[in-house]
């Protein structure tokens, strides 16, 4: 497989390391009085699609980036490549 | 000439003569022949015995899609089992050895199987060796596995070297045919970075097999024009010999270079590079495979495909018999007929399926229309055939045309199928292609050259126009052959024997029928009952025949019938290529610790942790016993002074306004208050509550920070701080970066480490108990003016520190500790005296931190702080990790004097029957205790620190080791940490 | 009291070999220091760059010169450089990029964390080929182009220096199976 | 008809010609008491138990395909016990001795092949984890032997025990491990239950399932709506698409795990040996190919294939363990998609909706457990209560904290 990094270009995928569904950016609030079962869902449960996947990887042997890569589980076509910074400050992520 | 069927013309090298063996015979070839026209040309025609019935086989092929004439190739280690000889290319001193057989190839013992055959019918072995059940593994299985197989392993070590290799280019041409020159010919002159990769060592494809003339000039010629050519080109890389086998994701191709193989010894050069090739696009010129036809009796030595017929007459310069006979259902036949009486060899028969007038005039041979081969004699060769009509014809080769199928493998190698093409009888590439795959050629149904020359330069020039890069507009070269008309035609009806659908497998026509009878009518159950398609050679020859047959049978299309799906790799690879370099020592990098040589100039013994080499222990004259060296490392510590290299802790550097912010997140315990100049123990949770490292953590400075891990987890901390750095909390300003690597670092332990150290850490730094207390930190200068760090922390449960130096002082600075520490007979200890210690000392390590234990677990759930947002707190509350009656961190101890505790071991109580539901928990670490004078362990047991005093029983039948232990505090030694702070 | 001295030694020990057309030999002159742009600091750490080194900010994947200490500045990661330069005080780069940025970068001294090979002649990039899945064609490595990646299970930075020149630089600890690796290539290549 | 010796010989002396059809090719009915989706090794088993240890038989088992094409017709034919934790350990022993009974009980040769299971070790810590383990088994009565260096050399001669990167210290040796052939297994359960009356539907795949109030009245599938009063799903490596039919979001990744064969060679290597310093496993088959594997490719995806690196990564352990294979040619590879769950262990368990079932997240571990996976869940559906070995794989177990997770790996599937 090729990542194309948003910074550096096409990869081999072999230099990434892959964590999974980029749904693990939206960390629930500890504090919410739901958080039990947030966190939950936040760690365990997945929609597992069969087509379009948003997921992390990080460039571990590369520029150590973590990126979310757009692709399709049936396919492995990759549509799109972010810097996960970009996409957690856009979710709303700050400190 | 060498062999009595060489004939004149050809692509071998007259002027020399090579030297082989095949089963012991001394036997010539020339440059340019394989193992099989090598063998053709000396009338060898037995070489081989299929894999159920032991039937005797021939070449069938000149091809990788050959089923039957697989030999060993090479003697001793480099003997390589089931090699086609057929692409074997031959050199001096080859050795061959036919395979597969019990007492000779000429009488096999095991070709009885052959006279049982009728109730060796497919599957047959599910309804049968049922009973008695005990005697499958001991009786039946190694019999049938003695019989089945091919060739043999040599059972040594591969003595060959491998490698592999990364190339990057714009166009990918799989296939150095009609169709991949002309394509490489327009894409070369384009500027393109062009590889052109060809399985054979000669490049040209049928155009050296066939006598068709390209541009005015025979084929052969043509083509080495044209390879020529692109040698010269910069930008063009030819690549003989090295298949294509396999198509991944995103261009991504993997190729097999064969670079030793022709040769008689690889003289210290890798024998195959496996290549990543790294393609824009791609066009897949890889040609198609000729299907034979079923009939009864197709199997024996002397059948064979007409191409390979025509291959070895005009390529290899060889007859393959002396009276050849023709079985076609298209003109293919007919110009084998023409080719073979072109070069002298006197034909037979033409027999053709189809009705009509003969395409051609051939002298002196019976010529048969709408006729049928229903069955053939000889035993160990064909002598004759016989006719539907009964005509029996008497000739030694049979070559068979029963049309062409595309080699459309790597289309479908990301799950697209191939779509059935009536005009030519065949599949070609259905329209899900890999990404940036295009197809020319015969691959993709385009069956004559002058098709393919047209079609390979089509695709190159849409690729181009892709790629953005402008044609070269150069004419496609021209060549005048016509279609020949393949027929839909599979198998011979009237044919009472059995008709070989799967030479190698034996899997005939009434395997299918079979099959269908029993309900095994899809194509994949039918290919796993029969084994149709599951020999080496994938079934290249015999898939197509079986799939129109079961058609026949269920009264669907071949369309709908389908094929199985197709798998890399396109040829099989030797398990040493995919794995290169990385075997025996080199199979994974090793990490050498500063003082290295110095310990190995000791005479240490090493261990591995992870990817690092570690000092085990330093044995000294006189220790015969490992426990001796450890005993007096640990005594020597615990009493006066030991030094050990603990460099290979991860560390971190950890600098930004918000650093201590992010460190108490990631840690369970608090950090944000943690003073400059100090150093904190912290404890990490997995977000599941899960504690997964721990270490120490150092506040240099109001904004910097440099953390400790545990050896194993340095890399996935690092990691998933990253994550935490970018992904959940991007607005803090913190930045990380690996020092590991930068620091050698000694731990210094023992009441007289302080003294020890005062000698060389410059006098400008104060380390009195009182300047520098149990906890701190600075940084300092040693020796001189050296920069270090002294970390005054303790693993060992003495007074201790870590000292830091740049890792270029590393192997200086442990000699200069043991030489200032000679006064106090200071000693180096590995990681076995690192380990007793921190035993005796009741700290968790990899043994407990296992990645199934909690804080709880190991008693710091006090330190999981509940008043701050840390990684793991939530989830660390479920109910099930903090039941009452959990396992706890405990220490035990034998009741007998002299039992000795083994990791491991499960805790029983004393009177409980040893079963699951009894099972209390666990022993996790254990050492003796030169201390304690005793052994002594650490482990996990239910609700421990409420049965301290307990008995139970450690139980390790496994090692046959049943001894009462009692639970005690985990913490042996100095249980109230007076000495670290002495 | 004796006087205790600590001497240097490289991971190499100033490793250098010839193979074929290719020549190998340690680099041990030059430190090399990471400096890690603070949060909303880009201004000015390119002030700092510039006044302190002579340089401009190499984007990543790029390296610039600057004109003070020989120094090369290695685009490494978004927010992080590498600089690469000839030391005032070997056992102190640290402080000397410290003081020419001041408060612009948070620094940590990398040179003992990382060997350094320089590769140089003709058929450096066939021997590389073996390795590195890096393309190192010269359309799309050009000059002064820098990449981490992994060979042969290591990680390795690659810096081009020049048509036939590259600097390759891998973990401190893996030096002696860096170096197999890359030399091992070269005899693979050699005729 | 019943297979045997004698069978055989008839068959054989006249031609073959009566051979009857394994199983029958019945339409669906339009209502079963029991429908269960996935024709699989799971699948097939559960409705064989149901039948012969329930006594239940107005049965359905719907395959979208051909019965035996998911992951039991693609996996690497490995059978064992040998798992530490109290959750697993015992489940996978009674799944150890029903494949002991299995042919017999079937009448269908899987040729179920106890040649013994190597697990190796390489380190003090992998050394003290194997006894563990090995103790754990023995308390479960699966069996298991400590092998020291020297007994191993005995053994595995062909194992590099003189240029090893990482020492081979001994191996946790499971006598009664081995593998099993993997197609004939469902076929085997297919016959079984067929002819006991369970109807077997090929090329009929679920698209919706029919939920009114909470309950699962049965199933919209491309033959039409098939009404049930009890429905199972056991389609791992599609659980979470399936399930997503029922609406259920599940703690499952789908993943691919590739595998592959070496052409046919004379009988080289003894039962099964697993790496214990990288990613690779060996078995021989009975026609003599190497089969082997690794770890999967680690990112999510249902496209039944992998990557390269992955193929070089198992390689490279091969070659570091038992450099003789080098020669060995890989024929063919290929890829499964398999559940990953998110403690590495499988849920046999109810759900949600009523009526609705559910056994997956198998993880690249559901060959084995196929008879104790069937038997479980046909457990489960006839009595109302979850089998005894199976208590604890419940879907639930991430809420309360009981996870199953034998490698200690936490909550990330490609890591188990």
């Amino acid at each position: 497989m090729i990542i194309d990094h948003p910074l550096l270009g096409p990869r081999d995928a072999a230099e990434f390391v892959y964590l999974g569904d980029a749904c693990l950016i939206d960390r629930p609030d500890p504090g919410d009085e739901n958080a039990a079962r947030l966190f939950h869902d936040y760690l365990h449960i997945r929609d597992n699609p069969a087509g379009e996947h948003r997921e992390l990887w990080f460039h571990e042997h590369g520029d150590r980036s973590w990126l979310v890569v757009t692709r399709n589980t049936l396919t492995h076509e990759i549509v799109r490549v972010e810097l996960a910074r970009d996409v957690a400050l856009a979710r709303g992520r700050d400190r | 000439m060498s062999g009595p069927f060489r004939l004149d013309g050809g692509a071998i090298e007259r002027g020399r003569t090579l030297a082989f063996r095949f089963d012991g015979r001394r036997l010539t070839g020339r440059p340019g022949d394989t193992l099989a026209s090598a063998l053709l040309a000396n009338g060898v025609r037995l070489v081989a015995r299929s894999f159920k019935y032991h039937r005797p086989r021939g070449v069938f092929s000149a091809g990788s899609e050959e089923p039957n004439a697989l030999v060993e190739l090479r003697s001793g280690a480099y003997r390589e089992p089931n090699t086609r000889a057929t692409v074997a290319e031959l050199f001096d001193g080859l050795e061959a050895t036919s395979q597969n057989y019990l007492g000779s190839l000429r009488h096999d013992l095991l070709a009885v199987n052959d006279l049982l055959a009728p109730f060796l019918s497919a599957g047959f072995y599910y309804k049968t060796f049922m009973w008695p059940r005990s005697f499958w593994e001991r009786v039946y299985e190694p019999a049938i596995r003695a019989s089945a197989g091919l060739g043999r392993l040599s059972g040594e070590a591969d003595p060959d070297s491998y490698d592999k290799g990364f190339l990057h280019c714009d166009l990918l041409i799989v296939g150095a045919g009609p169709a991949g020159l002309a394509a490489a010919l327009e894409a070369g002159r384009s500027g393109a970075r062009v590889i052109l990769a060809d399985e054979d060592f000669l490049m040209g494809g049928r155009l050296n097999a066939e006598s068709h003339e390209v541009n005015g000039r025979p084929g052969a010629a043509w083509a080495a024009d044209a390879v020529r050519e692109l040698a010269s080109v910069h930008s063009v890389r030819l690549m003989p010999r090295t298949t294509v086998i396999g198509a991944y994701d995103h261009g991504v191709y993997g190729a097999l270079e064969r670079r030793t193989d022709h040769l008689a010894a690889a003289r210290g050069k890798p024998r195959q590079i496996l290549w990543r090739l790294y393609t824009r696009r791609a066009i897949l010129c890889a040609g198609a495979s000729e299907r034979p036809i079923a009939f009864g009796g197709n199997d024996r030595p002397g059948i064979m495909l007409a191409g390979a017929v025509r291959a070895y007459a005009n390529r290899f310069a060889v007859g393959t018999g002396r009276r050849v006979g023709v079985f076609t259902n298209n003109d293919d036949g007919w110009r084998t007929a023409g080719d073979l009486s072109a070069k002298g060899v006197p034909i037979a028969a033409v027999i053709d399926v189809r009705d009509g007038e003969p395409a051609a005039a051939v002298a002196d041979a019976r010529i048969r229309m709408n006729s049928r081969v229903v069955t053939t004699w000889g035993r160990h060769g064909l002598r004759g055939i016989t006719l539907a009509t009964g005509e029996r014809i008497a000739l030694d080769c049979l070559a068979v045309a029963g049309g062409w199928n595309p080699n459309v493998h790597l289309t479908c190698h990301h799950g697209g199928r191939p779509v059935w093409r009536d005009a030519i009888a065949s599949f070609v590439p259905g329209d899900r292609l890999p990404g940036g795959m295009s197809v020319a050629g015969a691959a993709d149904g385009c069956l004559t050259t002058a098709g393919a020359l047209a079609d390979g330069h089509r695709a190159a020039v849409a690729a181009l126009g892709e790629l953005g890069l402008a044609a070269a507009a150069g004419e496609p070269p021209v060549a005048s052959d016509e279609a020949t008309g393949a027929a839909s035609f599979w198998h011979v009806r009237e044919s009472r024997g059995r008709a070989w659908l799967d030479l190698q497998n034996d899997v005939t026509v009434k395997d299918v029928e079979l099959a269908h009878r029993e309900g095994f009518r899809s194509v994949e159950l039918l290919k796993r009952y029969t084994t149709l398609g599951m020999a080496t050679d994938q079934g290249r020859t015999a898939n197509v025949l079986a799939l129109a047959i079961m058609a026949g049978l269920t009264g669907r299309t071949i369309q709908e019938t389908g094929t199985t799906a197709f798998r890399p790799p396109y040829t099989p690879v030797p398990i040493a290529a995919f794995a290169g370099r990385s075997r025996g020592k080199d199979f994974r990098p090793t990490r050498l610790t500063p003082s290295h040589d110095w310990a190995e100039g000791q005479g240490a013994v090493f261990v591995d942790a992870g990817m690092w080499l570690r000092a085990q222990w330093f044995p000294r004259s006189g220790e015969t016993h490992w426990r001796q060296s450890v005993d007096r490392e640990v005594t020597d510590t615990r009493g006066s002074v030991g030094i050990c290299d603990v460099t290979t802790l991860g560390k971190i550097d950890i600098q930004g306004r918000d650093a201590a912010e992010f460190l108490n997140r990631i840690y369970a315990n608090g950090f944000a208050k943690l003073a400059v100049g100090k150093v904190r123990y912290g404890l990490m949770l997995r977000e599941d509550g899960i504690a997964y490292d721990d270490g120490t953590t150092a506040r240099l400075a109001e904004h910097h920070f440099v953390m400790t891990t545990t050896t194993a987890n340095a890399v996935l901390v690092f990691r998933n701080m990253e994550f935490a750095r970018q992904c959940l909390w991007p607005g803090l300003d913190v930045h990380l970066i690996s020092v590991t690597e930068q620091w050698a670092q000694y731990a210094v332990a023992g009441p007289n480490s302080r003294r020890l150290l005062e000698k060389i850490v410059d006098p400008e730094h104060d380390i009195s108990n009182e300047a520098f207390p149990f906890m701190a930190c600075a940084e300092i200068s040693v020796c001189g003016g050296t920069p270090a760090r002294l970390f005054r922390i303790s693993f060992s449960g003495e007074l201790a520190y870590e000292l830091a130096v740049a890792a270029r002082y590393g192997e200086a600075l442990m000699e200069v500790l043991l030489a200032a520490g000679e006064e106090f007979d200071a000693v180096a200890y590995g990681t076995e005296a690192l380990g007793v210690m921190r035993i005796e000392k009741g700290h968790a390590a990899g043994n407990e931190l296992n990645g199934q234990t909690t804080a709880r677990m190991l008693g710091m759930q006090r330190m999981v702080s509940k008043r701050k947002d840390c990684i793991g707190n939530v989830l660390s509350e479920r109910p099930e990790m903090n039941r009452d009656d959990g396992m706890e961190l405990m220490g035990f101890k034998p009741l007998g004097s002299g039992d000795e505790l083994t990791a491991g071991a499960h805790l029983l109580a004393l009177d409980a029957p040893a079963d699951t539901v009894n099972d209390e928990g666990w022993i996790s670490s254990v050492a003796y205790s030169p201390t304690l004078e005793t052994s002594i362990g650490l482990g996990f047991v239910r609700q421990g620190h409420a049965r301290i005093g307990e008995t139970l029983r450690a139980w390790d039948a496994l090692q046959g080791s049943d001894v009462r232990v009692e639970i005690v505090s985990p913490h042996f030694h100095d249980p109230d940490g007076e000495l670290l702070r002495a | 009291m004796p006087d205790w001295k600590l001497s240097a030694r490289a991971p190499l020990d100033g490793h250098e070999r010839n193979i074929g057309t290719v020549a190998v030999a340690e680099v041990t002159d030059l430190a090399l220091v990471s400096a890690a742009v603070p949060r909303g600091g880009d201004e000015a750490f390119a002030a700092a760059l510039a006044g302190g080194f002579g340089a401009t900010r190499p984007v990543t994947g790029d390296s610039t010169l600057g004109n003070r200490h020989a120094a090369r500045v290695l685009g490494m990661q978004p927010d992080q450089v590498f600089i690469l330069f000839a030391p005032p005080d070997p056992d102190r780069p640290a402080g000397t990029v410290a003081a020419a940025l001041a408060s612009a970068a948070y620094v940590t001294d990398q040179s003992d964390s990382w060997v350094i090979l320089r590769m140089t002649g003709a058929g450096v990039r066939t021997a590389l080929e073996r390795i590195c899945p890096l393309d190192l064609d010269d359309r799309v490595f050009p000059l002064h182009r820098v990449a981490r990646t992994a060979m042969e299970h290591l990680s390795v930075i690659v810096l081009r220096d020049g048509a036939d020149s590259f600097l390759l630089m891998s973990p401190r600890s893996s030096a002696r199976s860096f170096r197999h690796a890359v030399e091992l290539s070269l005899e693979h290549v050699s005729e | 008809m019943r297979y045997s010796v004698l069978q055989i010989l008839k068959e054989g002396l006249t031609g073959n010609r009566g051979w009857k059809p394994v199983w029958r090719e019945p339409d669906p009915k339009r209502h079963y008491d029991t429908v269960i989706v996935g024709g699989g090794g799971h699948g097939m088993a559960a409705a064989y138990y149901l039948a012969t240890v329930h006594g239940l038989t107005d049965i359905a088992v719907l395959e979208k395909g051909w019965i035996g094409c998911g992951n039991v017709g693609r996996n690497t034919t490995i059978i064992r016990s040998n798992y530490l934790l109290p959750g697993n350990e015992p489940f996978y022993e009674l799944s150890m001795k029903l494949w002991e009974g299995l042919e017999q009980d079937i009448n269908y040769n899987a040729m179920v092949s106890q040649r013994g299971l190597i697990n190796l070790f390489h380190t003090d810590p992998q050394r003290d984890a194997a006894v563990r383990r090995g103790n754990a088994m023995l308390l479960a009565g699966a069996g298991a032997v400590l092998l020291d260096r020297d007994a191993l050399r005995r053994k595995c001669p062909f194992l590099d025990f003189d240029n090893e990167r990482f020492p081979i210290k001994g191996g946790l040796w499971q006598p009664r491990g081995g593998t099993v052939r993997h197609d004939a297994v469902v076929w085997g359960y297919a016959r079984g239950a067929d002819q006991r009356g369970v109807d077997v539907i090929q090329n009929c795949e679920v698209t919706g399932f029919d939920i009114r109030d909470g309950v699962c009245r049965g199933v919209e599938t491309t033959r039409g709506a098939i009404g049930a009063d009890k429905v199972a799903v056991c389609v791992a490596g599609s659980s979470g698409q399936v399930m997503g039919l029922a609406g259920l979001r599940l703690p499952i990744e789908s993943h691919v795990l590739q595998a592959c064969v070496t052409e046919g060679l004379k009988p080289a290597i003894p039962g099964v040996i697993t790496f214990g310093a990288g990613h690779f496993y060996v078995s021989q088959s009975d026609k003599g190919g190497l089969v082997f594997g690794g770890d999967i490719d680690g990112y999510n995806t249902y496209a039944q294939r992998g990557n390269l690196p992955t193929v070089e990564d198992v390689c490279e352990g091969g070659m570091a363990l038992m450099p003789m294979i080098g020669r060995a040619r890989v024929l063919r590879m290929w890829g499964g998609v398999v559940d990953m769950s998110m403690d590495g262990s499988p849920f046999i368990d109810r759900t949600p909706v009523e009526g609705l079932f559910f056994s997956g997240g198998w993880c690249y571990g559901g060959f084995k457990a196929v008879p104790a996976g069937g038997y479980c869940l046909a457990h489960l559906m006839a009595t109302g209560a979850p089998h005894r070995v199976a208590e604890a794989m419940r879907l639930d177990r991430f809420v309360t904290g009981a996870v199953i997770d034998e490698k200690g790996m936490g909550a990330q599937a490609n890591l188990h």
